[in-house]
This record gives structure tokens, C-alpha cells and sequence, in this order.
């Protein structure tokens, strides 16, 4: 890895850290965002399938340029494509797959996390906000691990992880794992569970700028790069 | 002889009243019937409520139909678009009314619409804002709301091929919601890229067999709703 | 038509009287028995679809010998053919179709009916009897309209028209019209409603074979023949 | 790489435990799993509860199973068969327990179960002895039972064509039940008469989507349920 310029870890990174938890034969639902990155740095070896809620599993790369189809798309309606041993199926059926329990996992994006894992992520509140919540409900109700991919503070330097959300909630007491440019971060019995921190990232520095109860992990370790995945 | 095909758009719009609940296909462009849409916005009806994940894209299709103002209701789970600034102008100015319905209970209550299963339970949106006053009941030691099941006075859904029964197949990600569209409305009105023969369909892949389509028109070429976009197209 | 030798309808001629009533576009399920047999009598000119609740819309009659499939089966388990423009389908969506009211008409045949509609043909409920339900149940509480075909009277003389049903019920006020040996007669505000007698048949003689409330219909015929369609 | 399949029905069924929730395809002998029952009675499970809509015909398959005495409940909609007297016997005996249910009602249970809804209100049934205790409520003034989502713990399936993920597709009524059973057993074990290669079921015909399925073990010739049971054939 090249050394970075600031402290912590970049977006690309971020998403490659959340990418080697992903194990061989999961199947996969990625939220819109740096979640959408996570695709392309599964480990070699381990077979993926990612689902997309608009009726897909077995999505595949964005095409080649002027390959596309516009009804092929993903839930973020950018165009995709379908690899071997995929199958089309209606919005309901989708649903099944979701709320039914039978995706594994779903990394989404985060307004805010608190530390007994409730998630904020489709609103801020404000009262002229065009409330939109597409399928992030469904998801952090019925996928079985949900892992969220966030920047650690927001760009006025606010704390995301939280001791309450002020936000309202996408679903309570739902979220497994945050990954952050500072850490890798388990929701546990205390709270935040620090379980790696970024190079040169120290636990006071992620404490500084976390919301709520922050406990180093049973496996803190510090990053030297991108380390093998600990679950 | 059965045979569901009408000889255009306008014909097949043409009863649809003021105040009518409408269902229309689509997630984003994928799947989404303009041709039908433009129709109707000819037509002229009006205080429609319309349920469509989405609330369409630049000023063609969906959003012209809500920038017409004859959408009094829109029932979607992401009403948020990037191309387009119309339903958020007359949402602020109140003029369209909108219920929030998370996408996976969107998609059931219009399956369970046309199921004639009045009410159901599910685990989205319990201890959200989204709950709001609706009934929460545990089974199994976790929390539930009840959602109702949602029906329509039409649907109008596209699809790939047809034949003149109302068999239905569909391309790719524009399946989306149609398939329980087509269940849950009385009159189930298709736009087809492609009218095949009986048989021609093979009965182990259709998607919507024949008893949920009502009306079928030709649309051999339909606009691409993101190419109108991007060339700033508006409709009428 | 050639004379009887017995009074009323035989089962083909009931099922040929029901037929005339099966509009064109129609889709129907034709339940066990005498209703089988309805198929083959509708009139020339009309395209009727035909439900079966195991997974098919578009059954067509019984195969030619030696070409037949055990997995293309009715719900009577019997062997049939998929007509040109079929559908096949999982038994959940097979009864949307039933419970959400997309089947036009659905001729079953019954062990009692009560002047105000009530069904029962399921169980005697013999406290020895193995309860057996299948899609009964399903079928008379969502398809629109509800047909019956029956002998008038049980093997023994009874009536199967009666004032109310002894038999546990398959639905509660769900018969539209019955067919019977020696009459077609219609549920209504004052119970049983003759519409139409068979050749020879007097009100008089159905009325004593009847136990609810019997009525002359507003288009009671006597009919020469089968008669035209009266719906 | 991804590969679901096993190599034997006995491997398939092998950690099926006493007392576990089975639920089996097949309407009458259409789409049932012969072999993955067979491999069950030698398998030795009991006490066990099956979901089926019948109870098997002769004494091959389902209906041996059950004369094995290893099926303490079933669960079904039609448990008289004309060619067999198996659970008819068991059951006046006290030996088998029954639950009657509604075939509509039986499939959208397991579709429900499968689907993360824990219950959900039908019209069937409301009136008759079937409604038994249940919760009735009205909606928009017609009565309606509350009836509830089932899961198991296994589903034995047949289907036609299979790939290495768990892609299905099935034969013409063969299909009735399986589907729905899929998403409702945590571990789905699937007879196939075919494994093709991931790319040759078409996406937009595949039934059973990859996710829903756990085991896949090809029987190329499956043996015929009716002929068995024509020859009076007797399982073991």
C-alpha cells in the first residue's frame, strides 16, 4: 500500500478493508456509495453473489461503454450487468429474498450509528426534507448481517457514531460492523468494540471523535495495510 | 376468440377517470410505460393517485405527468430524483400529497392487493418514524406492524412480448414491479415491445399469465426515458 | 336430443346445461367430477381458460394415450394436456389467482346446499371420516361467481337443496347457481329460485325433492332441449 | 468457487434429525423427491413433521415413509389418497396427528414463512370448522381468519434442471409446492434430473432463484410414483 496523505483510511480503502469480511458463497446486497466499491476488492477466490433489490442476483460489473441496457440497471439506476447464473425475479419476490432472511449480508452507507447499533440513513428530519427511504428499512430488518461503511465524522467534523441517533431511524439495534476511514468498529455489549484501527491511528484519536461509548476490541490490532479479514 | 389488443395508446387510456388510483411499472426508466403515461396525460385525467417507486426523471414519462399536476397523491418509496425537480416543488407547495411506504412493504402490499389478503405483518419499518400509528403485535417475541393490502383502478405496466391472452414476459430489471401490479388493479392495461402468436411464449417462463391483462397495445419502439433526459426532452 | 328414460338430466346433460352459461373469455376451475365433464360442451365460437389450482392455467383434455406426463397433472391428480398459450406457476401464485378474485367462475360439485347460499362439500363430518379440504375452501371464498352441479337428491332420496346445511361448511352464502338432474336454479333473496326445469319436470315435483324455500324464477322455462345460455 | 452439490441422496439427507420440520414438493406424484424420501426411511429419522398437501399413494415415497411410522404430524390439505389406506390406518390409529389446512392457505403460509411475514389474514375458511380458534377481523367489512407463516427446517424438492449455485427450473405441474417450500426450510435439499453449467438456465426463466438452495443431487431417472405403485411396489 502507498502511504496516504491523511491519517486514516481513503474511501477506496475503506471499501477494500469491508470487502475482505465477505466470505466465499455469500450473497450479497451493496447499498448505493462507497458500498457500491466494495465489488471489485473481494479477495480472488471467493465466489460472490450480489443481489440488487430491484430484481437481480447475480448482478455483475457496470458494461463496457454503449453495452448497456437501460432495463438493465441496479437499485441505484446505474446500469449493470448479470453474470453466469444469474436470475431475474419481480419486486416482490426481491422483498422475500430480503426480508425472508436469505441474503447474508448488506453493507449500507450511515447518517449515523449509535452504539447499541440503531441506524440512521435515509433522512435528516428536516422539515422541508423530501422524505426518501427507498429499500434501506427492508434491508436492516430482514438481511442477517448488516455492515455499514462510513466516513467516522461528517464533514464539519461531527461525530456519526453516536450514543443516540438525533436522526430518525432507518431500524433499531441493526447494525453488526462499521467500517470508518479510523477503524473497524463492532457493535457490542459496551458499545463501540474497537477491533483494528487505521495505520498510525491511535484509539484516543478514534475516541476524540466518536459519539458514544468506544471499548477496545477483543482483537485491536493496528493496521500495517489491508489486513486478512477477521470474521 | 379472446383477444386483448387494442389499437392504441389512447384507446387503451381512454376510460380512466379523474380521481382514479393508478399503478404504474417501473423502477427508474427500467420498465417504466411512457408511451402509456404520455397517453393518459393527453387524456386529461386528473386528481389521480399514482403508486410508482419512483417519481420519474427530468419532464417526460412520470414527471410530466406530476409536473401536469394531475397526480393528487403519489404513493412511492423514493420520491427523490436526481433529474428531476418536479414532484419536490409541488410536494413543497402542496399540491401533491405523498405516503412514504418502504420498498419491500410497497411490494407486498401490492402483492397482497392482488392476493386478497386484506392485511399482513412485517418486521420493516418497526421503531422507525415510518411505523407511525400503525398496529405493532409480536410473534415470536419480536415486533410487527400491520400493513393493508394495496389495489388499483388500473395498472399500466410494459413488457417485452405479449400474446393476444395477455401471457406476459419481461426484459430483464424492467420486471420490477409490474408483474404484482398486474394482479392488484382491475384493469390491467400492457404496452408491448413485441405481440407473439399463442404458443409462441413458453408456458414454463411466463411471467404474468393471461387473466391479469386486460389490455395489450403495441409499442414496437419505445422512448428511452434516460436518453430524453439527457437531451432535455418535455412532454406534451 | 333423444328421449331419457328417467326423469331430469343425465350427468352429461347437466354438465352440457352448465356449460351454455360459460361466457366466452371466461376463466374457469372446474372442480372434481360432473364438473369435468363440463369442458367439452361449450359451444363452438367460445374461448374458455381453464385453472387448475395445481399450477396451470390453459389445461386442455387428457392426452392422447401413451403421450401423456405424470408431472402435467389436474387437481384431481388425472393426467392433461397444456393448451397453446398456458401458463405454468408455483401453487402460491396459483391461488392469487383463486383468493384474489382473478377467476371468473368456478363449477364445483357439492354435498349440501342452503337456500341462502351456504356450501357444503367437503366432510360429512363422521367422527370417523379423515377430513380432507384440498382448494375447496379457497376456491368459494375468492372466485366471483360459484356454480354448482349435483344431483338434486342423495342416492337415497334426500334433498341436497336444504333450508340450512348439516354438513360442515366449505363457505358460508358463496353459491350463485346450482345445476341439478332436474332443474337449474338460482340463490337468491327468497332462496331457491327455479330458473328452468328439466323436459317433463313440474315445480311441483322439484319442490317436493327440495328442503329450503322454493321459488318460481323470473325467467322460469321449461326447457324443451338445452336451451340457450340465460346469463 | 460455489458448489452446492453432493454426491448421494443419502449424503444429502444424512443430519436430518429426529423430530425436524420437513417439508416435501409434489402435488400427488407431480414434482414429488422419491429418491430424497427413500434415502429418508433409510436414514432412520422419526417423530418427524411433514408438510405436504397429500400423504402419499401406495406404500412408495411419502406414503412409506408414513407407514415407517417416522411422521408424527403432517400437515397437509388432502389426506385421502385413492390408492392408499397408510395414513388413514395411523391416523384412526392416534398414531399420525393431522393438521387440515387449506391448500391456498397451506401455500401462502409457506410462502409467508419464507417470506419473513409471520402472519396475515385470508378469507378462507371464515365460516367453517377450518376457521377453529383463530383470530377473525374484519376489513372493509368482510371477515377474515388470521392465519400464520410456516418454516421448517428442511425442504426435500424435485426439480428439472439444476446448476452448481442452486438455480432451479421445473416440469409443467411438477413445480406446485417447491418453489415456496424453497424459501422456507433453512436447508433446502434438491433432487435434479439435470445439472447443466452455471449461463444455461436463461436468468429470466430460472424459478428458484441460486440463494434458496443448500444441497443439489442429480437422480437422472427418478422412479414413477404411479407405476410403483400400478406394480405394487413397497418401500423399503
Amino acid at each position: 500500500m502507498t502511504a496516504n496523505t491523511t491519517l486514516g483510511w481513503t474511501r477506496e480503502q475503506m471499501a477494500q478493508r469491508a470487502a475482505l469480511d465477505i466470505p466465499n458463497g455469500a450473497y450479497v446486497n451493496l447499498g448505493i456509495g462507497i458500498p457500491e466499491l466494495v465489488a471489485k476488492y473481494v479477495p480472488e477466490g471467493r465466489e460472490v453473489i450480489y443481489h440488487t433489490e430491484n430484481g437481480l442476483l447475480g448482478m455483475g460489473p457496470a458494461p463496457e461503454p454503449g453495452l448497456g441496457d437501460p432495463e438493465l440497471i441496479n437499485a441505484g439506476k446505474k446500469q449493470v450487468t448479470a453474470v453466469q447464473g444469474a436470475a431475474f425475479f419481480h419486486h416482490a419476490d426481491s422483498f422475500v429474498m430480503i426480508r425472508g432472511g436469505h441474503i447474508d449480508l448488506c453493507v449500507l452507507g450511515a447518517m449515523q450509528v449509535a452504539q447499541n447499533g440503531d441506524l440512521a440513513n435515509w433522512s435528516t428530519g428536516a422539515p422541508d426534507a423530501i422524505p426518501a427511504v427507498g429499500g434501506a428499512m427492508d434491508l436492516v430488518a430482514g438481511v442477517k448481517t448488516i455492515h455499514v461503511i462510513t466516513q467516522h465524522t461528517t464533514k464539519t467534523g461531527a461525530p456519526k457514531l453516536v450514543e443516540s441517533c438525533t436522526y430518525p431511524l432507518t431500524g433499531p439495534g441493526v447494525v453488526d460492523r462499521i467500517y470508518t476511514d479510523l477503524a473497524v468498529i463492532n457493535v457490542g455489549p459496551e458499545g463501540f468494540h474497537v477491533e483494528e484501527l487505521a495505520p498510525g491511528v491511535t484509539f484516543d484519536y478514534v475516541e476524540e471523535r466518536t459519539g458514544g461509548n468506544l471499548v477496545p476490541g477483543d482483537k485491536l490490532a493496528q493496521s500495517g495495510g489491508i489486513p486478512a479479514g477477521t470474521d | 376468440m379472446i383477444d386483448k389488443r387494442v389499437e392504441s395508446v389512447a384507446e387503451a387510456v381512454a376510460d380512466i377517470p379523474d380521481g382514479a388510483t393508478v399503478m404504474i411499472g417501473g423502477f427508474g426508466e427500467a420498465g417504466s410505460p411512457i408511451e402509456l403515461i404520455h397517453a393518459l396525460i393527453d387524456q386529461g385525467a386528473t386528481g389521480l393517485t399514482v403508486v410508482n417507486n419512483n417519481t420519474g426523471s427530468g419532464e417526460v414519462g412520470l414527471a410530466a405527468l406530476i409536473k401536469a399536476e394531475r397526480v393528487a397523491k403519489m404513493i412511492c418509496s423514493f420520491p427523490r430524483t436526481a433529474n428531476s425537480t418536479v414532484f419536490p416543488e409541488l410536494y413543497r407547495a402542496g399540491k401533491t400529497a405523498l405516503e412514504l411506504v418502504p420498498q419491500g412493504t410497497l411490494a407486498e402490499r401490492i402483492r397482497a392487493g392482488g392476493a386478497g389478503i386484506p392485511a399482513f405483518y412485517t418486521p420493516t419499518s418497526v421503531g422507525t418514524p415510518l411505523q407511525g400509528d400503525k398496529e405493532v403485535r409480536s410473534f415470536g417475541g419480536r415486533d410487527y406492524v400491520m400493513e393493508h393490502g394495496l389495489v388499483a383502478d388500473y395498472a399500466l405496466i410494459k413488457c417485452e412480448r405479449a400474446d393476444r391472452y395477455g401471457n406476459l414476459v419481461y426484459n430483464k430489471t424492467a420486471r420490477n414491479f409490474s408483474p404484482v401490479m398486474a394482479t392488484a388493479a382491475t384493469t390491467t392495461i400492457v404496452q408491448t415491445k413485441q405481440i407473439v402468436e399463442p404458443g409462441e411464449l413458453e408456458p414454463e417462463t411466463v411471467v404474468t399469465p393471461s387473466l391479469y391483462v386486460h389490455r395489450i397495445v403495441t409499442v414496437p419502439q419505445p422512448l428511452v426515458e434516460s436518453e430524453l433526459v439527457a437531451a432535455g426532452a418535455t412532454y406534451p
